[in-house]
């Protein structure tokens, strides 16, 4: 291209407002193409397989190593255990007295799933759960052994919402 | 009446009066909790003091409490647009450290989520440095293909903002099935969108008149300044790190790096556009050559650093050069680790930048350095 | 209609002539016309900003969002009235008044829709036709400007100060060549009156905005600079640019107040989109009205209801209007926002000198006609 | 390790004994050299990955040319200087960092100041702080390390004169160490509040935090109840009354 055609046409540039309409057009088109709202209540996001949401636990699993718990960046796992002899195998066991998370203050790194010696792991975080929030400043966050076993997929509050 | 002053200066001859203006830390633009302390004449800024320091978690102090692999989720939380790279830098400063060598696989996994998380913070940043100018639409944009950059980061480690997605001597998990392809096919489309954005925004004349020649940072400010990153580079030095040391898969990969001269906003958003380009290239080439074997390297059960040594690791982040200086005490945990935090640099500039700007210059320029305070104040 | 005719009888036909009409057609435009049509533009701008942002936009309230007004009105109205104690209580109040009001007051002189001597009816679908019309618009909608300075000055907030002063350039600058660029319909026309300058461009078979050597189009992209930095629309909208000054002029208003504000800049933008399509798209006549082969978009071949010739007219400026109205939203979809020192520039040293050119080059034509 | 044979020190009696200890002690050697022979060729037949992982040390940087050229220029300001896998590190002296890095900047091209941080070293004899500067060469890409040693009382010449950029690492080292900058335009805090008393990153800080009156919960996070690893103390948070109790005993 010529020094001359290009300045012409940067000249019908500049007048025709054409860095303009190209603009226009983009959203323009943009009104009829597929959007992408997901509509939060009625549709969900399934999340992928390794998502780290809401805890669960096995206790029959759980070897009561406490590896979890020293390997908590932030020290939000809490638990206690005592030996007890087993009736039946008459073998002295651990019995969990208290496997407490104070999910509050969790940051979801998975890193307590990762130390966990079990095969499968005895304390995983791929419940795909991420409904945590809740009305009371208290609720649902400072989770014990039965909370953390029986968790539903999701908090009780969806629950009825959801169907 | 005295006699006036015929040998005044300006300022006492015409009785400029300037007006003091809080800018932020509850501003739309101020993208988290900057505060400027702003001298304006009219809308004129003749002084620029940035107060920061209302997002200090010390974290720093934190690392010096955990052992080392416990660090990995709180360097997700300095540049949090960013985790994988703060992730990558922190675990490379800690191989460096205790002499850990990565596999290969380890390695070139690590290049495509740096490259994704690049992407994905450039959209981040273009996203408010749009809106920041006025233009709206680009934000949701820019938005649409983020979710889709955080959704591989999701398939592959489990969350979408905070990763946590390195580990020191190579990665936790694998790659799961079909994530290649998917991501694959998302390079591979990227591209286009990048010239959607480019059309609403790079020619656009009010778009120009907005960016060109504002801010113009040269060289030598740069230097002095200790600026890193897409802004060091459109002021016309060539430097990143990723061609310069190359680390992980970088050394294996064909790519360029843009450089522009201008130094002003304008050349920067260029910068950024063209390294997203760049970006999808690397991930490209990365899952073409993508070799076998494991992802983490055999190490010790618990990873200790010799005392009294230390030891400087500095990666190319999508904001500048983000780096860690550990210092191992012969414990699991670090005696001093510090974090050499590139919007904290960049940041530092724009008293300079804005001097004798209009209050909308200011809000480009600081939008331009793409700064995330939670690693300005850490 | 036989309630009105009986009113007609008891106040004698002078005073419902001249006072009770007016009011009951002022009182229908507002609160039947514009108040409605001012929600329904809100919606609609979220709507299609959110379509062109591949979103939804509203959709919870009522079936596809359509309650959202209503909503909307109903919590700005029970929202707490905050005045600031620092704000300079009396400017504050009546600050948003003075927007709101003229360009309500503007909505009187605009021709709907025919006059009754045109249809044969009985009803004028405008409230009056003043002679001087288009100097009445120019005038009411330069008092606007005073509301919108009083509320940034009494905040007493600076972000409220600096927007309200911006506010202040912007609209007494563009003022100039939206003034000027009503001048070329005018010399077009040969006449004032707004109901006169429609009629002309039935006449001269042609809109203005096409009218004379494409001197028609330029005094309209003029005009509708103008207009969009008048109506501090983006990409103009620097006295309330969120990512600068919070929210500019009305940062420290809340509840009422604030949607007084609200409704002030959507009115004007259906002033000013009135107003153009008024003088330059032909007003509520349809397109080519002259033309047999058009002749069928009058409507009066829908065979259900066959729309008296008042309401078609009502159609084709309301239509004319949306189409306005679009662009208005399309801009704000797309552009990014210019930066004060810019504007000017663009104002005094563009729009200005091409809309004197222009109209030197109009009443050149005007000669030659 | 094979089939060494293993003696307790208390046979080593008389001089025969010890004569066949030092025989022994000669052999295990000798096994113990050639089964670390043979595990570092194991070693070196695996990917790097799969080795044992090489920690590394100090080394004197006697020939790096820099370290060489600075120690003719500033002879006994430099106080060390030495490599760790392959950054150049240099001791300096406290008043003579402005000069060393001002000579780093015009004469080796170290024109990039990449980084300020303060540390401390409480059990350290000496002074206590140090402070690490990161400069970096952009035309080599190589990077060189200073660090001074320093007290509380006793400032650092600034760098604000060499690089603009010293003024806020130089503040914050200021802030989280207590650690004076001498020339520097603006030694206030950067990252605390002004008026906070304290360095926070100093090692005797405590972790959680004093008293400033700042929390917006204290009552959430008692003092010395928490947060416990493990089969800690059995402390819950104050609502929840009811099994805290019993959770309390100890393993």
């Amino acid at each position: 291209m010529s020094a001359a055609t290009s300045a012409v046409r940067s000249f019908f540039d500049r007048v025709m407002l054409l860095d303009l309409f190209a603009g226009l057009g983009i959203t323009f088109k943009h009104l009829f193409k597929k959007k992408e709202t997901v509509q939060y209540p009625e549709e969900r996001r399934e999340p992928a397989h390794r998502f780290r949401g809401m805890f669960r636990l096995d206790e029959d699993r759980c070897i009561k190593c406490t590896l979890c718990a020293r390997d908590c960046p932030i020290d939000i796992i809490y638990i206690d255990w005592h030996q007890e002899l087993n009736p039946v195998t008459e073998k002295k066991e651990k019995v969990l007295d208290r496997f407490d998370i104070d999910v509050q203050r969790c940051m979801f790194c998975g890193l307590c799933e990762e130390a966990c010696p079990t095969e499968p792991k005895s304390i995983w975080l791929t419940s795909k759960t991420y409904e945590l929030a809740s009305y009371d400043r208290w609720e649902n966050l400072y989770v014990d052994i039965d909370e953390l076993q029986d968790w539903k997929i999701r908090p009780a509050y969806t629950d009825r919402e959801v169907r | 009446m005295a006699a006036p002053d015929t040998v005044g200066t300006r300022d006492s001859l015409f009785e400029v009066e300037e007006m003091e203006l809080a800018f932020g830390p509850q501003h739309p633009s101020t993208h988290g909790v900057l505060r400027l302390d702003l001298k304006v004449d009219g809308e004129r800024i003749v002084g620029c003091y940035p107060i920061i320091g209302y997002l200090h978690r010390g974290t720093e102090k934190l690392f010096e409490l955990h052992p080392f692999f416990q660090n990995v989720p709180h360097t997700d939380r300095m540049d949090y647009v960013a985790a994988a790279t703060n992730n990558l830098a922190y675990v490379g400063a800690v191989e460096k450290l205790t002499g850990l060598t990565v596999p290969p696989r380890a390695a070139y996994i690590r290049t495509i989520l740096c490259e994704l998380q690049r992407i994905s913070s450039h959209l981040l940043w273009l996203a408010t440095h749009a809106i920041d100018i006025g233009a709206m639409t680009p934000f949701f944009y820019t938005f649409r293909e983020r979710e889709e950059v955080l959704d591989l980061f999701e398939e592959y480690c489990g969350a979408r903002l905070t990763l946590n997605c390195m580990r020191p001597g190579g990665l936790p998990f694998d790659l799961p099935v079909g994530w290649t392809d998917r991501c694959g096919a998302f390079v591979d489309k990227f591209p286009a969108k990048v010239d959607e954005y480019e059309g609403l925004l790079t020619h656009n004349r009010i778009w120009k008149k907005r960016t060109v020649g504002i801010g113009v940072m040269s060289k030598e400010q740069a230097l002095q300044y200790g600026v890193t990153g897409p802004m060091l580079r459109a002021s016309g030095v060539g430097f990143d790190l990723r061609k310069a040391t190359p680390y992980e898969a970088y050394g294996e990969v064909d790519f360029d790096v843009p450089v522009f001269h201008g130094g002003d906003t304008y050349d920067r958003y260029l910068v950024r556009m063209e390294e997203m380009r760049q970006s999808t290239r690397i991930v490209r080439q990365c899952l073409d050559k993508l070799p076998d074997g494991p992802v983490m390297a055999k190490k010790p059960r618990v990873l200790k650093a010799a005392k009294d040594t230390e030891a400087y690791y500095a990666i190319e982040g999508p904001k500048g050069e983000i780096g860690f200086y550990i210092v191992g005490n012969g414990t699991p945990n670090p005696q001093r680790c510090r974090v050499r935090p590139p919007s904290f640099y960049n940041l530092q500039i724009v008293p300079e930048l804005t001097q004798d700007r209009l209050l909308s210059d200011l809000v480009a320029i600081v939008g331009t350095t793409d700064i995330v305070l939670g690693e300005v104040d850490r | 209609m036989a309630m009105l005719e009986s009113l007609r009888d008891l106040v004698g036909p002078a005073v419902f002539d001249h006072a009770v009409s007016p009011l009951i057609k002022i009182a229908v435009l507002i609160f039947v016309g514009i108040l409605p049509l001012i929600s329904y533009l809100v919606l609609a701008e979220r709507k299609i900003l959110g379509f062109m942002q591949v979103r939804l936009g509203p959709n919870r309230v009522g079936p596809w969002g359509l309650l959202q007004p209503v909503a909307d009105i109903a919590k700005l109205l029970v929202k707490q009235d905050i005045i600031p104690s620092t704000a300079i209580r009396w400017a504050f109040i009546v600050a948003p008044c003075l927007v709101v009001a003229p360009a309500f007051v503007i909505f009187s002189v605009i021709p709907f829709g025919p006059a009754a001597s045109q249809t044969g009816g009985s009803l004028d679908y405008f409230v009056t036709d003043v002679n001087v019309a288009l100097l009445f618009v120019v005038a009411m909608a330069t008092v606007g400007v005073y509301g919108i300075i009083l509320g940034g000055w009494a905040s007493n907030s600076k972000f409220s100060l600096l927007g309200g002063l911006r506010a202040a350039a912007q609209m007494v600058s563009y003022e100039i060549p939206q003034g000027f660029s009503l001048v070329i319909p005018l010399l077009m026309a040969g006449t004032m009156s707004l109901q006169g300058i429609v009629q002309a461009q039935f006449e001269q078979q042609r809109w203005f905005i096409f009218q004379g050597w494409g001197l028609g189009l330029v005094a309209f992209f003029i005009y509708f600079v103008a207009g969009v930095a008048e109506t501090n629309r983006n990409p103009f909208d620097l006295p309330e640019a969120e990512s600068e000054l919070v929210a500019g002029f009305h940062t420290e208003y809340t509840g009422m107040r604030f949607a007084l504000f609200f409704l002030g800049e959507y009115a004007n933008m259906i002033v000013i989109s009135a107003v153009a399509v008024t003088l330059f798209l032909g007003g509520w006549h349809q397109p080519f009205p002259n033309a047999g082969w058009a002749g069928f978009l009058d409507l009066q071949w829908i065979p259900v209801l066959t729309p008296p010739l008042g309401l078609v007219g009502i159609l084709w400026f309301s239509t004319k209007l949306a189409a306005f109205l679009f662009v208005y939203i399309w801009f704000r979809g797309t552009f990014p926002r210019y930066r004060f020192d810019q504007l000017m520039e663009l104002g005094w040293k563009w729009l200005i000198p091409l809309v004197l050119l222009t109209i030197f080059g109009t009443g050149v034509w005007k000669i030659l006609q | 390790m094979g089939d060494e044979e293993r003696k307790g020190p208390e046979e080593a009696d008389g001089a025969a004994a010890q004569a066949a200890a030092e025989a022994a002690a000669k052999a295990r050697a000798e096994a113990a050299a050639k089964a670390k022979a043979a595990k570092e060729a194991a070693e070196a037949a695996k990917p790097a990955w799969e080795r044992e992982p090489k920690i590394p040390e100090w080394e004197e940087a006697g020939g790096d040319p820099i370290a060489a050229a600075l120690a003719e220029r500033h002879g006994a300001s430099l106080l060390s200087a030495r490599t760790l896998a392959g950054d150049l590190v240099l001791a300096v002296e406290r008043d003579a960092i402005r000069e060393v890095a001002r000579s780093l900047h015009d004469e080796h091209g170290f024109t990039m100041l990449i980084d300020i941080c303060g540390a401390d070293y409480p059990d350290r004899e000496g002074p206590r702080f140090e402070v690490v500067y990161h400069l970096m060469n952009l035309d080599s890409c190589r990077r060189v390390r200073l660090r001074v040693s320093t007290d509380e009382d006793s400032p650092v010449p600034s760098l604000v004169p060499l690089w603009r950029g010293a003024n806020w690492p130089e503040r914050e080292a200021f802030d989280m160490y207590g650690i004076g900058f001498a020339d520097h335009p603006d030694m206030t805090r950067i990252l605390m509040w002004e008026g906070f008393e304290g360095h926070p990153l100093r090692k005797d800080f405590p972790v959680e935090g004093i008293e400033t009156g700042a929390a917006i919960y204290p009552e959430y996070y008692e003092e010395a109840a928490g947060p416990v690893t493990g089969t800690g103390t059995g402390w819950k948070p104050p609502r929840d009354e009811e099994g805290a109790a019993g959770a309390a005993e100890d393993a």
